[in-house]
């Protein structure tokens, strides 16, 4: 269990993530990318500036 | 050893929800719901959802003695058949606004007068997020309004986390589906007129914005919608504080009053479709969802609160309400959670 | 002691309505769900409604060992993959086409053939209605289409009660929301251009009408329009008969068939606002709902068919089956009934 | 010289929809609107489009003497007012189905009978794709119901090219929108209840077979559900040939047919999103749209048509006959074309 | 003699409307419309209500010699391209939003820069109710945004009447449609994400604000929310004034402001279904609805704006700037009322 | 308990009717008016032929 860089909740993971992997937090939804393994260490991921709906 | 409850109102839009809860409720046996236009009648006639239940709408003067009855009529029926309910039932949940402001001047001010204001200090408020210690053996119980709810839920943790204390400014700005209106509803309610619509039908003046400052204790400036959902209320809070809130200030107030709650539920960014909360993503399920962004530049909070109105704005939180009263399980009865894909539900 | 299960295609909008589905079900427990796209990502980041769980997607490459794997993939996929569904496995539960019909011929004639065609005669159709003998113990189960199934269970009792023997006119008209299509979909696909429609999107030689054939043992004009609703299908059936039918023979045709069918309600005339099926009446249940007219000046029969395609047409089919197959009481985890009001759900 | 018009009914969906059509023709100028609910309210008080129309509601006993009387009264006003009608105008349009049927017998079967059957063979059918050459002049015209309009235009061109006589099966699937059953409404067209269905509402003996049947010279089996939008008709006609029909021969009954029509287009298969005909294609303007499918397994071929109700179904279609009975050129007033996008309409 | 006109991004939503307008233009000859996509298909192919022009998609690198070329291109295309769509028309209306702000440092701060910024003084805003007195003649002509143009025409009676003065805070909460975004649209713009949504989508810092602040000289808060319809945009300004200001003061405000604009109509109060301004109620037409209300215990004003995103919002105000520019009569071919009734447009 | 003159299934309804009085049918939805008391009788009540929707 590593917090969440953004809400400071704890995000539940497998220990098997690899660097560079993206994942969310289950509380704030926020992109998290994987910086380090064993233990998991998160840090928010790069906002991809997308068109979200209009 | 079940419980039985009586529906008063039955025919009405938060009467059947509430039949359809307690019907699928394994505390409560349902034994009566009433209606004076179609009693006789089947509940499964007028509630095409529950057609497998074996019950017939009776007359709401003949009430049968049950341990709880919920109210569900309009603004005024309560006040004056109170003592008729309380003697057929040990426990009275009332979901319109006869009994959810505290004291006497609010009905002065916003309705035409309270018949019975000696009975307000009785009244408890349903709502369990801001009101669950006072529930337990309450036996007359008042569910919030939609709106009122959905702004409360929003609003909650600013208020006791240091972030707004009353007198700041705050715009709320709500959006609400058809069935807010009930299933009587007039010209302006029939399909070709309310379909595809955002129209204004509270611009200033709205009674629950009594409601939110007897229990916020601040003022707000409320306007609401009609937007094209039948279920739903969202509400969009615009508040200024006196000094800069930042995003983390923000997250620990949230959690700090929702991390344990059962029906709250945050949505505050992050990828995908469903960001920030919505009707949609609540409908047919008593949670309600919250979350916020900044806006440094304009000194601005941007709260965001999405209810399914029949559920956590009305039936949902009335049997919320009974189960903390009963002593049940919070949950019990209320698990269902939403649905993905929906429409406009 | 909880079966486990998991969910091959868990993005998608059967798979989403499974493990909501699962989630909700008191013998099963979800320990995995698959995406290529989402995998790491919560399952609450695609489905909001499921945000309490927690799960995130795995690749569909590493498959748990579990009881039962639900396979909600779109056609093709689980015919090229069964070998590692059924090594995963006890019980694989398909969604997609891959094993509804019971001969390679129909592969042949109406899909690009069958990669694995001695295994259609181990497959056991999942519609308990028309296979409920069949279903216990099964290992290989699956879910009808459904518009098939919309279909099947409306035109079902016309067979077996002396009214249909399979050579007459029918001509089966059906409506469906956009859900059907599943949660891909093109420019056509779009709210600006899906909205409102009214859209023949099948006007002739839809696959379904080899799934109807092959199990009602009857040809049927079969055309699909798309509607504005996200779930629901409606089949409106137009039959021919080749010997007056009185409205009494019907009513002994549908109670004979379906009195006892726990997920099969009627509505036939009488009064209200909802007198025949809908896909309103039913959304978010796993009910389906016909009713009837007769039509003397036209010697005809009009069937009215109605269930939510996410349920009773795909997911809730495919637990209901399992129940079957797997020995548990049949309604288990699919008792919610249906909402009212609700808009276009 | 300009040509008055009075409006009788001006409330109504058909009377609100005249009165923008008339507002924008050049050689009408509209001088009375009549309402005994509304009578000295302005017109844009109720038609909040036309809010720039200085033209107020009064007593339909007051009518003013005009060139042209639009009726758009329910059923049964017409024949009995027609004789005032007709004191004050030189030429009547009725949009109800008071004149449209040619004898005395359909009255009869159909409705409660006539009271002023002599008229009947005065009475002049609006559709000019059918009835042009007898509109000029014309001094009583009755527009055709709106799903009979659908169904005639789709079907029309089968006749009289060899393709059909007059005793095959065919079944009309026919899908409406809410503005069809008129500005009053009960329970089942609240916004509640009616958004998102696809609600059988005439499964069978709806009065427009009769129609139908006196004009095209045809039975049909004919059921209509209503779906959720506001303006529209759509007719899915399932027809059995008795000898096999090519793709060709229907292009070319349907192009000699419609080649020079002002108001008809074709849309039958090819690319895009839009390969049928679609209600949402032709909102708000007066085309209808036909298109087909040949289904050679079933021996079928399936005939799509979509209009909008509130023009080529009943204001449109007034207004194009009134053209051609005075002599106007016929696609006067009436060349606004669709929207794109447009939702639900 | 006619004026010749082209549009590049035909096959847009904005591009489709501009289409359909100067189709129906009296002074305009389309002679050619763009797409990189759809070259050599029929306009009719992609906007089903355009089947009747006689028009084929041509590739944009071949421009056309015309009078005049209209730009409906997403953010970007004309800033690159301006110089060959100025080679090819004497005048050059934009959509996009390249042109729109007066000064380079907007696009430093609330886009990636600008390409040309010595341009920008050059271009003239199109909204003609802010800007006539430069149109004519003006050969670059940037039209408004859609959200922007809402709130503009709602707030500027306030500035300019003694009302306010830019230092006041205000907020706008702004509801909108599909059509917003464009034909593209992702997975957050299906049918079934959607519909029914009442969805905050740019919670802050959309890129409206500096478009309001650059033209009304005051900072908002503004919010947009996605709302279930195609077209429409409505915006609530919730405007807390430095004095008192009553409903006289407003009417004086608003009816000086607008009384001689043939495009903008107030809808205040009053009666009826429709008392305040409403996308429904201006859709298909190029008319801004705004209204209001006073809410003194609040301090508070609220205004009301309403348009169709497509008209008002784009393609109706790019023709009606464009009128302006050339010198024909403002309301060219823009005349077109609205529709009574109509659904979620 | 008495059978629908409609569609033939079981109709539970309390004993205190009154003739005269409407009642449905939970099966078929037919509306049944009470012809006889105790034990109820039901007909078929005459069809309301009124507008239902459009
Ligand atoms: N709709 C919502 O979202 C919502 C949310 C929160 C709170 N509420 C409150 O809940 C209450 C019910 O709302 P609703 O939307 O369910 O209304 P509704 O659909 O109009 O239903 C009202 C019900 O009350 C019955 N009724 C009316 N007058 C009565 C009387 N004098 N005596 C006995 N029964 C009477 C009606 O049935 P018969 O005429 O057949 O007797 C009907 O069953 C209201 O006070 C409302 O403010 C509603
Ligand atoms: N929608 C209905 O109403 C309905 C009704 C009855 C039956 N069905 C059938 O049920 C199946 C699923 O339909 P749907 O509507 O749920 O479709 P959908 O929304 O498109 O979902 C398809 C799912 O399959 C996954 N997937 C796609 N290709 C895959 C592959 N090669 N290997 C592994 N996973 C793959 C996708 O996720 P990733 O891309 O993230 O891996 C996604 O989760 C189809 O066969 C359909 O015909 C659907
Ligand atoms: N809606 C359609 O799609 C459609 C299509 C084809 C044909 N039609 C036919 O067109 C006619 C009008 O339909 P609608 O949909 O417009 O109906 P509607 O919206 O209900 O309007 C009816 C109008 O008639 C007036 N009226 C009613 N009774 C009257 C009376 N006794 N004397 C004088 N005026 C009376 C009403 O106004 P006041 O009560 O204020 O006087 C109202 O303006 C009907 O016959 C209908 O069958 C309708
Ligand atoms: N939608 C609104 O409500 C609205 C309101 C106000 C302003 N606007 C603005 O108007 C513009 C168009 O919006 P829209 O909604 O019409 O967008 P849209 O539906 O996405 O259409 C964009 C059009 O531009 C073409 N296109 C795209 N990239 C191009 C390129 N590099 N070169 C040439 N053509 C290109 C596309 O066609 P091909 O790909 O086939 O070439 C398509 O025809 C945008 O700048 C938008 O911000 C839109
Ligand atoms: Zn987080
Ligand atoms: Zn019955």
């Amino acid at each position: 269990m590593v917090d969440c860089p953004e809400c400071g909740a704890g995000v539940d993971l497998h220990d098997d993530l690899e660097v560079g992997e993206i994942v969310d937090c289950a509380t704030c939804g926020a992109e998290l990318e994987v910086i380090g393994e064993g233990p998991v260490d998160l840090d928010t991921a790069p906002e991809l500036e997308e068109d979200w709906g209009e | 050893m079940t419980t039985t409850a009586s529906v008063v109102g039955g025919t009405g839009f938060t009467g059947g929800e509430l039949l359809r809860l307690l019907d699928g409720h394994p505390e409560f046996a349902v034994v009566q719901a009433t209606s004076r236009s179609e009693a006789n009648k089947t509940v499964g006639g007028v509630h095409p959802n529950l057609r497998h239940m074996n019950l017939r709408f009776s007359d709401p003067e003949d009430l049968d003695s049950v341990d709880v009855l919920f109210a569900c009529t309009p603004h005024g029926v309560s006040m004056e058949r109170i003592d008729r309910f309380r003697d057929a039932a040990g426990t009275v949940v009332d979901l319109s606004a006869d009994f959810r402001l505290p004291a006497a001047e609010y009905y002065d001010d916003h309705y035409d007068g309270h018949d019975r204001p000696e009975l307000l200090a009785e009244a408890e408020y349903a709502l369990p997020e801001l009101n669950r210690e006072n529930l337990p053996g309450a036996d007359l119980v008042a569910a919030g309004g939609c709106n009122a709810t959905a702004t409360i839920v929003g609003l909650l943790p600013l208020f006791g986390h240091d972030i707004l204390s009353g007198g700041e400014r705050i715009v709320v700005d709500v959006k609400v589906g058809s069935s807010e209106g009930g299933a009587g509803g007039g010209a302006a309610a029939s399909h070709a007129e309310r379909s595809g619509v955002v129209r204004p039908y509270a611009p200033t003046g709205h009674r629950h914005e009594a409601e939110i400052e007897a229990y916020l204790g601040t003022s707000v400036s409320f306007t609401v919608h009609a937007v094209d959902m039948i279920r739903g209320a969202s509400a969009t809070c615009h508040v200024f504080p006196d000094d800069p809130v930042s995003k983390g200030d923000m997250w620990g107030a949230y959690r700090g009053q929702y991390e344990d709650e059962p029906f709250v539920r945050m949505a505050s960014g992050g990828g995908g479709v469903y960001r920030y909360p919505e009707p949609k993503a609540v409908a047919g399920s008593n949670v309600a969802e919250v979350g916020f962004e900044v806006d440094p530049p304009n000194e601005r909070l941007v709260v965001f609160s999405a209810i399914d109105n029949m559920m956590k704005g009305s039936a949902g939180q009335a049997v919320h309400a009974a189960n903390v009263a009963l002593g049940f399980e919070e949950t019990t009865g209320l698990a269902a959670t939403g649905f993905h894909p929906i429409g406009s539900p």
